[in-house]
């Protein structure tokens, strides 16, 4: 596994020598590589039709917020050798723009529009409805660290008293004091 | 005096109809509870069931046709009722039964299916509409061994009133066993007309949301439960009346009735389900083909 | 002079002053189109006796013409389809150009067809045969897409007919030496064996065209399409019926006294159940409103052929109901699809959708005439397929039975395309503001769709003038043995009283009523938007009617019969006839300068065998 | 006859039976708590011995389960589907995540407390309930309904401002126009 995975970082090598970065004592089958972004279509093309890597597995995002970074990763694999490439690509974090990649896998369009709407991650010249999974969000994009998802629900969300944290239920209930609510509405929350 | 018993005669049969129907659909699932392992609900639920839903207090519709196609539905089935004899030698309730036939009563009952499909054409639900085309493509598939059935007993006994069949079967015994071909072919005709699996794609509820009838609640849907129910009964009276020679009291009726329930709700209970294609294949594979040996059985002999 | 005269010269005239009055104003012509019409009509109905006869002088050759009572029948058709589809065109054909020209063939075609029932000879008849396929022929062509292409096939069956018709003619004036239809029915048994065959099949595939049978349909559904809605429902409703008038004069007058007759009524009762099967099939998976009714139609016409060709008394009765309510509710079907057109500007029923609170009496009217079409009771079209059936079982026609009992039942299936297609569904944006078809084209439809709910009840009214007709071709008289005012009979003492059902049909619908209206304020209405799909709200500019691949199971079902049949079957005698055209085409290439040349060449083959035909 | 007060209280005393034993539940499965609801209507529980089946489509329904965490965009379809229920309609909240958020009381796109959105009749209470527990609940919901109590629907007519805006707040500013409730 160790010959296969050096092979191919020997041909990415060559073939890009713009790859800042490389880990291969993963363990198993994986191999992690990174290279500025404006390389990314090119080596994925070049995994995908030169090196066999025909599935796309995946394309995830991380926020390092105290780098002012987000780090895009581009999972490929390779059902001859067995091999799963980590494409990771640096993004500034203030104004993310990417490649859209769609034409060279179909199914990175969802994806794409996944990232777009949960860390906002700008795609240049995606095709695709402005709206995935989220309706009418109205806030930045949720899966950004610095989005306070409790504030959030505190905000938007009624809540149930006794049930404004992660402390066992049980004990609040003990501790329960009157609730504000409309007569019509006690009635039907207990 | 004598038209007034005759409508109360017609009322009383119709009311017979409706709670016999209710029960035997009542029956229906009891049965299929047991065979399951279940308890299952009382046998009373479907009356339940019906008074519910005549009883919401609200209810929608698109458009007149949604109230038609119920009652198009109605009309057919009491109409069906009261064209066929009850019990043998009508001297029960004998309501219409001399002035329809044998064909009459074929194109009465398919009344009901064009109502129905109009009135679910009218809501604009998708899954109506497509359900409604499976309903008429299957209906084309069992008419054919039904109607080849009834042809080669026509032509056996030169007649096409029911009375007079019901008569012969008093002189030559019943026709189940006069014309097992013909008997083979109407009864599996009798799954698709009864819609029980495997012959149940048209409302299929995990695809189509229960299909004609998914835009139809409260007293519209009361009513088509109703009207299925009177149904039910008029097609097993008239099997009874065709190949079980009939009855000639009450109980003799429920008897019979019930037994020929029993073969589509038994044979459904272990068969999955045929796509629309496939049971019109169905029909006109080994049904037709016992039609067109009851019928070449009725020309020789 | 006597009310044949004014009745024809009416017509006539009426049709050319309606010609040139389209050069004045328009409603100088239609005033003069629909008073021609109307006049003609009363006079007819009020003054004709039947054993009027009225001869006209054509130098040597006098045509002689009188209306029996099995011509009066076809004249009710004829003339009744005719007022009301002519008051029906005034709305629907207003701002089409060359009205003049419409309407005059209109007339033309009713005279023509009037000649055809009142004809006492066969050059009379033939004469006003042409006059009708000529003037049919001008409105095919009239207008629409693809005109030469249909206009060629209707007009080359048409030919055909025509000729064999006239070969026919030829040839029983060269043994009988007479051109009357009674004297080649009293001789015809004197005739050799040879000729006994020649003439009835000569005749009957010259009626066969018009009658749209099965090997000779192809023109049917593209002609029927494809003239103007007012002019096709007279087209399938009126003059289609000339051919079942032809084929039931050959049938009873000269197949019956044929040795073999049996063998020709089962053939020819196969071709019209073929006809209705195949038609009915193809009418299931036609997308377009019109050319649905026009397979339709040919499907009927199959039924009607079918009982014609069986032949016996109840069959006959039996047919001939069917050819008058046909004339009714096909009129009317094509009436609303007509409707559609004109406050949609489409009849494609994959865009046409939910329009029946747009045009609530366009649905009633098309509502009643499917349900008489599919033949349930108490609608009239029950009375005329109960009678078939029974005719035909009670004859021994066992297969026959279930051919024609499929296509019947399949026809449940394209009435529904129709009516859920055009007028249920989700509604449209797009027709948000159509509106109800204008009264003059209402009313016609109202009265037909009338004229089916009272058959249906009392068919006794229109029995009367059948039995009439039917003595006169040599039947018994029927009247109490196959039907009493409001009940049928059957050949084994069945029956059906069919004013009961409609009785008890009322009464259980009332009561139904009562109950669905009871508390009416509790229902209520919502647009088809609001349906449960999974708590989804369609958008305005969605739309979820079934539309597409409508009866796709019932295709699949099918489709081993339908690849054997049509693929091979009528694919093939497509092309085959494709090839054929190609060839004729150039005979018939549009010119009318050719035209012309060919009908000269044709009158002076006819004059070289002067010598032949007319002095021997 | 009919608006005599005794005869009304009656017919009410019979129709509450009858609609007490025939419950058609929806088969609307909103969040993990679906999964409970096959074992519950299959042999083994076999809720049909009460009188409750599955029906397919609202118009049919009598009883909307909201099994589970409801998400604002699940909100949106479920608030469509009860007002398509025809009246009278009960509903039962299933789990902890329709009572108080449950697991998901710090979720972003949760809702937390059901009944300030639509009027619940019964909660059943755990995370998930068990059969029992949910045939538990539709025996209270019986009870319920038996007694005349259960008039949640009543309540969601009278008060329709209010859960209107409440279902405003959650659903945004910008939620396209939820149809208009056509009793």
């Amino acid at each position: 596994m160790e010959e296969i995975k050096n092979k191919i970082y020997q041909r990415l090598t060559e073939a890009f020598p713009e790859i800042t970065e490389h880990k291969l004592d993963f363990p198993y089958n994986r191999l992690d590589v990174k290279i500025p972004k404006n390389k990314v279509p090119a080596i994925l093309f070049y995994l995908k039709d030169e090196m066999g890597f025909k599935h796309l597995v995946h394309i995830t995002c991380v926020d390092w917020i105290e780098e002012e970074k987000f780090e895009l990763i581009f999972i490929v694999w390779s059902p001859k050798e067995k091999v799963k490439v980590f494409v990771r690509t640096e993004l500034d974090r203030n104004n993310p723009v990417m490649d859209n990649i769609d034409m060279i896998w179909r199914q990175a369009n969802t994806y794409e529009r996944e990232l777009r709407e949960m860390f906002g991650i700008q795609f240049e010249g995606l095709v695709a409805p402005k709206e995935f999974i989220l309706e009418d969000w109205d806030d930045i994009p949720p899966m950004r660290r610095d989005f306070d998802t409790e504030a959030y629900a505190k905000k938007r969300f009624f809540e149930r008293p006794g049930r404004e944290d992660a402390k066992d239920v049980r004990q609040t209930i003990a501790e329960r004091t009157g609730e504000s609510l409309p007569d019509f509405a006690k009635k039907y929350s207990r | 005096m004598d038209i007034l018993i005759k409508i109360l005669g017609a009322v009383a049969t119709i009311i017979i109809a409706f709670v016999v129907g209710m029960l035997y659909g009542g029956l229906n699932r009891k049965v299929t509870a047991r065979v399951q392992n279940r308890v299952g609900p009382p046998f009373w639920q479907n009356y339940l069931d019906a008074f519910k839903l005549v009883s919401k207090k609200t209810s929608i519709h698109h458009g007149v046709m949604q109230h038609l196609g119920p009652a198009f539905l109605m009309v057919s089935s009491i109409g069906t009722l009261l064209f066929i004899p009850i019990l043998k030698g009508n001297n029960w309730f004998p309501n219409l039964s001399f002035h329809g036939d044998l064909i009459f009563l074929l194109y009465l009952m398919v009344f009901g299916s064009l109502g129905l499909a109009l009135g679910a054409g009218q809501t604009g639900n998708p899954n109506s509409a497509i359900g409604v085309t499976r309903g008429l493509s299957q209906m084309v598939g069992f008419e054919i061994p039904w109607v080849m059935a009834l042809v080669a007993i026509m032509i056996q006994y030169h007649t096409t009133s029911i009375a007079d069949i019901m008569h012969v079967q008093e002189v030559h015994g019943w026709l189940m066993f006069q014309k097992p071909f013909a008997f083979i072919a109407a009864i599996l005709a009798m799954f698709g007309m009864f819609r029980y699996s495997p012959f149940d794609i048209v409302g299929a509820p995990a695809e189509l949301a229960s299909g004609p009838v998914s835009e139809f609640g409260g007293k519209y849907l009361g009513l088509m439960m109703s009207s299925g129910s009177i149904f039910a009964f008029v097609k097993l009276t008239l099997y009874t009346d065709l190949f079980l020679g009939g009855a000639s009291n009450f109980i003799e009726l429920l008897v019979k009735t019930f037994l020929l329930y029993m073969i589509p709700v038994s044979y459904g209970l272990v068969s999955p389900r045929y796509r629309t294609e496939q049971a019109v294949r169905y029909f006109w594979g080994w049904p037709s083909f016992f039609g067109l040996l009851a019928i070449l059985y009725s020309v020789i002999f | 002079m006597n009310t044949i005269h004014i009745t024809l010269g009416i017509l006539l005239g009426g049709a050319i002053l309606t010609y040139f009055a389209n050069k004045i104003a328009g409603i100088v012509r239609d005033i003069i189109f629909i008073s021609t019409l109307l006049v003609a009509a009363v006079l007819f109905f009020v003054k004709m006796t039947p054993d009027t006869i009225a001869n006209f002088n054509l130098g040597d050759i006098t045509l002689t013409l009188s209306l029996s009572h099995f011509g009066l029948l076809f004249s009710i058709i004829i003339l009744g389809l005719g007022v009301l589809a002519g008051t029906y065109s005034l709305p629907y054909m207003k701002g089409k150009d060359n009205l003049g020209f419409f309407y005059m063939n209109f007339l033309l075609s009713i005279f023509g067809m009037l000649g055809i029932v009142m004809a006492n000879d066969w050059v009379s008849f033939f004469i006003f045969w042409e006059i009708m396929t000529w003037s049919s022929y001008l409105i095919v062509v009239y207008n629409g897409k693809d005109t030469n292409k249909i206009g060629i096939k209707y007009m080359l069956f048409s030919a055909l007919g025509a000729y064999s018709m006239l070969t026919a003619i030829v040839i029983a004036y060269s043994q009988i030496h007479s051109f009357s239809i009674e004297a080649l029915m009293s001789q015809f048994t004197q005739l050799s064996v040879s000729y006994q065959i020649a003439i009835p099949l000569l005749f009957l595939i010259g009626f066969g065209v018009k009658a749209a049978m099965m090997p000779l349909h192809v023109w049917a559904p593209d002609a029927y399409s494809n003239a103007p809605m007012s002019y096709t429902s007279m087209f399938s409703g009126a003059l289609s019926k000339m051919g079942i008038y032809g084929m039931i004069i050959v049938f009873v007058n000269m197949i019956n006294y044929l040795p073999h007759n049996t063998v020709w009524r089962e053939v020819f009762a196969w071709l019209g159940a073929t006809t209705a099967v195949l038609a009915t099939i193809w009418a299931i998976f036609q997308d377009d409103a019109k050319k649905l009714l026009a397979y339709s139609s040919v499907a009927q016409l199959g039924y009607i052929i079918t009982g014609v060709a069986i032949g016996t008394p109840l069959a006959m009765i039996a047919s001939l109901f069917l050819a008058v309510l046909h004339g009714i509710f096909k009129a009317t079907l094509f009436m609303a699809v007509g409707a559609v057109e004109y406050r949609t500007g489409t009849t494609d029923m994959t865009v046409v959708t939910g329009l029946i609170r747009k045009m609530p009496w366009t649905f009633l009217a098309a509502l009643i005439s499917a349900i008489a079409l599919a033949g349930i009771p108490p609608i009239a079209g029950f009375v005329g397929k109960w009678m078939l059936y029974e005719s035909l079982i009670t004859n021994g026609n066992y297969i026959l039975v279930i051919a024609i009992f499929f296509s019947s039942t399949a026809a449940f299936l394209y009435v529904y395309k129709l009516l859920y297609n055009l007028f249920l569904g989700q509604e449209e944006p797009e027709f948000e503001n159509v509106k109800e078809a204008p009264a003059l084209m209402v009313i016609p439809m109202l009265i037909l769709s009338g004229f089916s709910i009272f058959l249906g009840f009392l068919p006794g009214y229109l029995f009367k003038y059948i039995d009439n007709a039917l003595v006169v071709m040599g039947f018994p008289v029927s009247e109490g043995k196959w039907w009493q005012m409001s009940a049928i009979f059957n050949g084994w003492g069945n029956k059906v009283s069919v004013d009961l059902v409609l009785y008890t049909v009322i009464t259980v619908f009332v009561a139904i009523a009562i109950i669905l209206f009871y508390r009416w304020k509790n229902s209520h209405y919502v647009t088809t938007k609001d349906i449960s799909l999974s708590g989804e709200v369609p958008k305005e500019d969605e739309n979820y009617s079934f539309k597409l691949d409508f009866f796709k199971p019932f295709e699949r079902a099918i489709s081993p019969l339908l690849k054997y049949k049509i693929e091979t079957y009528y694919k093939g005698f497509a092309s085959g006839m494709e090839a054929f055209f190609d060839f004729v085409r150039r005979i018939y290439n549009g010119n009318a300068q050719i035209y012309a040349i060919y009908v000269i060449t044709f009158l002076v083959i006819l004059l070289l065998f002067a010598n032949y035909i007319f002095t021997v | 006859m009919v608006n005599d007060k005794n005869s009304q209280k009656i017919v009410d005393i019979i129709q509450n039976f009858a609609r007490k034993h025939s419950l058609f539940v929806l088969a609307y499965g909103t969040g993990c708590g679906a999964i409970e609801i096959p074992p519950t209507m299959t042999s083994r529980y076999d809720a049909e011995r009460f009188g409750i089946r599955g029906a397919a489509t609202p118009r049919q329904a009598d009883v909307l389960l909201i099994t589970g965490y409801l998400t604002t965009k699940t909100l949106k379809r479920v608030i469509r589907v009860y007002e398509q229920m025809q009246d009278p309609k009960y509903v039962i909240g299933f789990g902890s995540c329709t009572i108080n958020g449950g697991m998901y009381w710090d979720s972003y796109n949760t809702i937390k407390v059901l009944d300030k959105y639509l009027p619940v009749d019964i909660y059943i209470n755990g995370c998930m309930p068990r059969p029992e527990a949910v045939i538990e609940g539709f025996i209270k919901l019986q009870k319920k309904i038996a007694e005349g109590r259960a008039d949640g629907a009543k309540q969601y007519k009278e008060n329709f401002e209010w859960y209107r805006a409440n279902q405003k707040k959650v659903l945004g500013p910008t939620t396209p126009h939820i149809q208009e409730y056509n009793w």
